[in-house]
């Protein structure tokens, strides 16, 4: 498509746009049945029985079924509606944070302590790819 | 007739939420994120407002994504909290002005924003946290102490509304509010922000300089402000950080001339940078002294 | 890229699409209504388009009270027709180009056009009737040939969209498939009128001179045309007229240079003029011969 | 409030805008309802009860249960709600117009089918009251 994607060359993120609204439909219109506890009881009942009334992809489905919190962003999931699912686990904001950065709890919470993830380095993907490079 | 009096710009981190709805406001963590509300309290007290016209945006809530408006204008009698999937939120249902509110709709429509008109909705903590902040602890049972009339724009969805369009219909919700006959002080919200990445392996990013030179350029430099492109606010301020395009609705609908009377930033809470400021027109405070 | 080449504007009676349902479009009361569609079908054939952008307004059917949007955007993969209270019309589902829809809801929002995004949705008579007057009958497990892009517009709840915010949007639409990179033939519909009045005591309201002037000045002035207030469709063109700012949309997409290639005009259909007109870009047109 | 009402003198109509939309909310509501068949069924069942559903005024009711047509438009209800209750009960559009104008099915059709009611002497709420004091 013409309107070009300026936000692509970001590393780390995605940006939830029309494509991965797409992808992610179902994924999300699951994640987000999760914000009422009519829905939460049915679900944590008998997951799979739940799932099946989600037209979602296998790949997707499995995300949802392994928690796999960086799949599902990678698979057109968006972090408001992924939230809805890890709140239903007792996860809040910051721990799926530490689980998506692979940092575990702790050391996220002690880098947001001390300032947070800083834009230097983080800015552009050529910038990741240094790195990469370099270890 | 109704004025816009003065704007306030506030993070609405939901963990602020959780901290006041647990009690747990005391502990170090969270002591300097409440202690630079202790004046805007004051303030928001004094200030006798009749109406908040509150900007905000449902975080995939109570809009799914069957449907996604770019301005949705909450028209119904009140809000409830929404459970966001641990329970609502412990504080009173929002009551609007439903009458200003509809007139507010009206004069947009005519005016060429091409607002969703919201009869019945429920609202998230982007519409209750900056209540909490500015009013303190209030029960379910309790009443906010004024209407608040809620606007509620897609930020998830790429893309959000462009800056130019937020300011601009600032501009236009102050001729509404200017409009509107009865004798009412209000005082405009933009919510959201500052600086947060909330998803994928660059969560947690915080840009202190960025977030500084937004609130500086709120007062000095609004216009040129709202000129910056989508992917500043993603790359610089992270991909929540696009929430900030709601500031410029708040400050479109101020003055050009303003006086910054408060500000407070502080990292972190949970992953985001709090970020906080009043703005005053200036001819109001030459009024008001 | 793609490309708007032609519009067609179109009443959307339901009673019309009931006719063709029940298969009585012979009776006397019917034939002049269909007589006026024959050479469109046949246009409507060689003009083999792939994509109609149809803007029309949903009737209470599929949007209730709780949420009015004023310009709300079909981005659904498909869109079945509605029951209106006497069960779905038997028509085939509407295929949407989902890529397509998408990519004009991008750039019609960066184009500071307040949206709303529709992925699930219904049609009702407003969308179907012209699709079957334009293709003729095809039951519900037949194919529409092209697919269809809707645009609802919020007509019913006052204030609908000016006619200048209309004929504008008009303009965004077609910068937003002319930046659609796949190669299309796209017309565009503006549906809904032309006089009528459903409702109350001065029910039945037909202005033919009023109708007549508004499909001249379509080629001639639409640009004039385009500022008409809504006061004025209400009073002369009845409660339900207001319709007619559809129209603007489809001649705002559209060259500043078309020749009027067709136009029929009959009363009645029920309580309401039926009016239809298409229009041809002049460069396209010669392109064409 | 200080939008004007340019449309206030146009006679025999309404302009479903803001306050109308607000005094028929629930009204309109119980209406678009009855587009799906199942509700349909209830309503038709039990009238009563399923109007029980629907806090609209006692006014509001008794216009509905008295398929008052006019009435219901006088308490802000807007005819594309309106004409869904008529659906139910096999009334469509040009019956409805019938019943509204007083005219009658027959003599309502007869003017459609002559080319309409003319806008003349229709425009101004003065025109109407002049007839009103002529006659
Ligand atoms: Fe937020
Ligand atoms: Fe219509």
């Amino acid at each position: 498509m013409a309107l070009k994607k300026d936000y692509e060359d970001i590393p780390g993120t995605f940006v939830f746009d029309a494509d991965r609204g797409r992808e992610g439909y179902q994924l999300n219109q699951f994640c987000i049945s999760l914000r009422l506890q009519v829905n939460r009881d049915a679900f944590n009942a008998d997951e799979g029985a739940y799932l099946d009334k989600y037209p979602m992809t296998a790949d997707q489905r499995q995300a949802v079924i392994d928690r796999d919190w960086n799949r599902l962003l990678e698979l057109g999931g968006n972090i408001y509606y992924t939230s809805k699912l890890a709140a239903n686990d007792g996860i809040n904001f910051q721990q799926l944070a530490g689980l998506m950065t692979g940092m575990g709890n702790e050391a996220y919470r002690a880098m947001m302590v001390a300032g947070g993830r800083s834009p230097e380095g983080n800015r552009y993907q050529s910038e990741w790819d240094d790195k990469e490079g370099d270890s | 007739m109704a004025r816009i009096t003065a704007g306030v710009g506030c993070s609405h981190v939901p963990a602020i939420g959780v901290a006041m709805d647990q009690g747990i406001t005391e502990q170090p963590y969270w002591v300097p994120v409440f202690e630079g509300f202790e004046k805007s309290r004051e303030w928001m007290k004094a200030q006798n407002a009749d109406v908040i016209f509150l900007v905000y945006n449902d975080h995939c809530t109570v809009f799914d994504a069957s449907c996604i408006p770019t301005f949705a204008l909450g028209c119904a009698p009140e809000f409830a909290p929404a459970d966001e999937g641990w329970g609502p939120r412990p504080v009173p249902v929002v009551k609007n002005h439903q009458v200003m509110a509809s007139h507010i709709a009206q004069s947009l429509i005519l005016d060429e924003f091409d607002i969703t008109i919201m009869n019945e909705m429920e609202v998230d903590h982007g519409l209750t946290v900056p209540m909490s902040v500015m009013f303190g602890d209030k029960g379910p049972d309790d009443e906010w102490p004024c209407l608040v009339i809620p606007l509620c724009v897609n930020v998830v969805q790429y893309p959000a509304p462009t800056g130019n369009r937020c300011y601009n219909l600032g501009k236009a919700i102050r001729r509404a509010v200017e409009s509107f006959d009865e004798d009412l002080n209000v005082v405009i919200f933009g919510t959201g922000g500052m600086s947060h990445q909330l998803q994928y392996k660059r969560a947690g990013l915080i840009n202190k300089e960025w977030d500084t030179q937004f609130l500086d350029r709120l007062t000095s430099d609004p216009v040129a402000l709202s000129q910056t492109p989508h992917v500043e606010y993603l790359r610089e301020a992270g991909s929540e950080g696009v929430e900030m395009v709601m500031w410029h609705v708040m400050r479109g609908a101020l003055d050009d001339d303003v006086t910054e009377v408060h500000r407070h930033y502080h990292v972190p809470a949970s992953n985001t940078a709090v970020g906080h400021i009043i703005l005053e027109n200036n001819k109001d405070r030459i009024a008001a002294e």
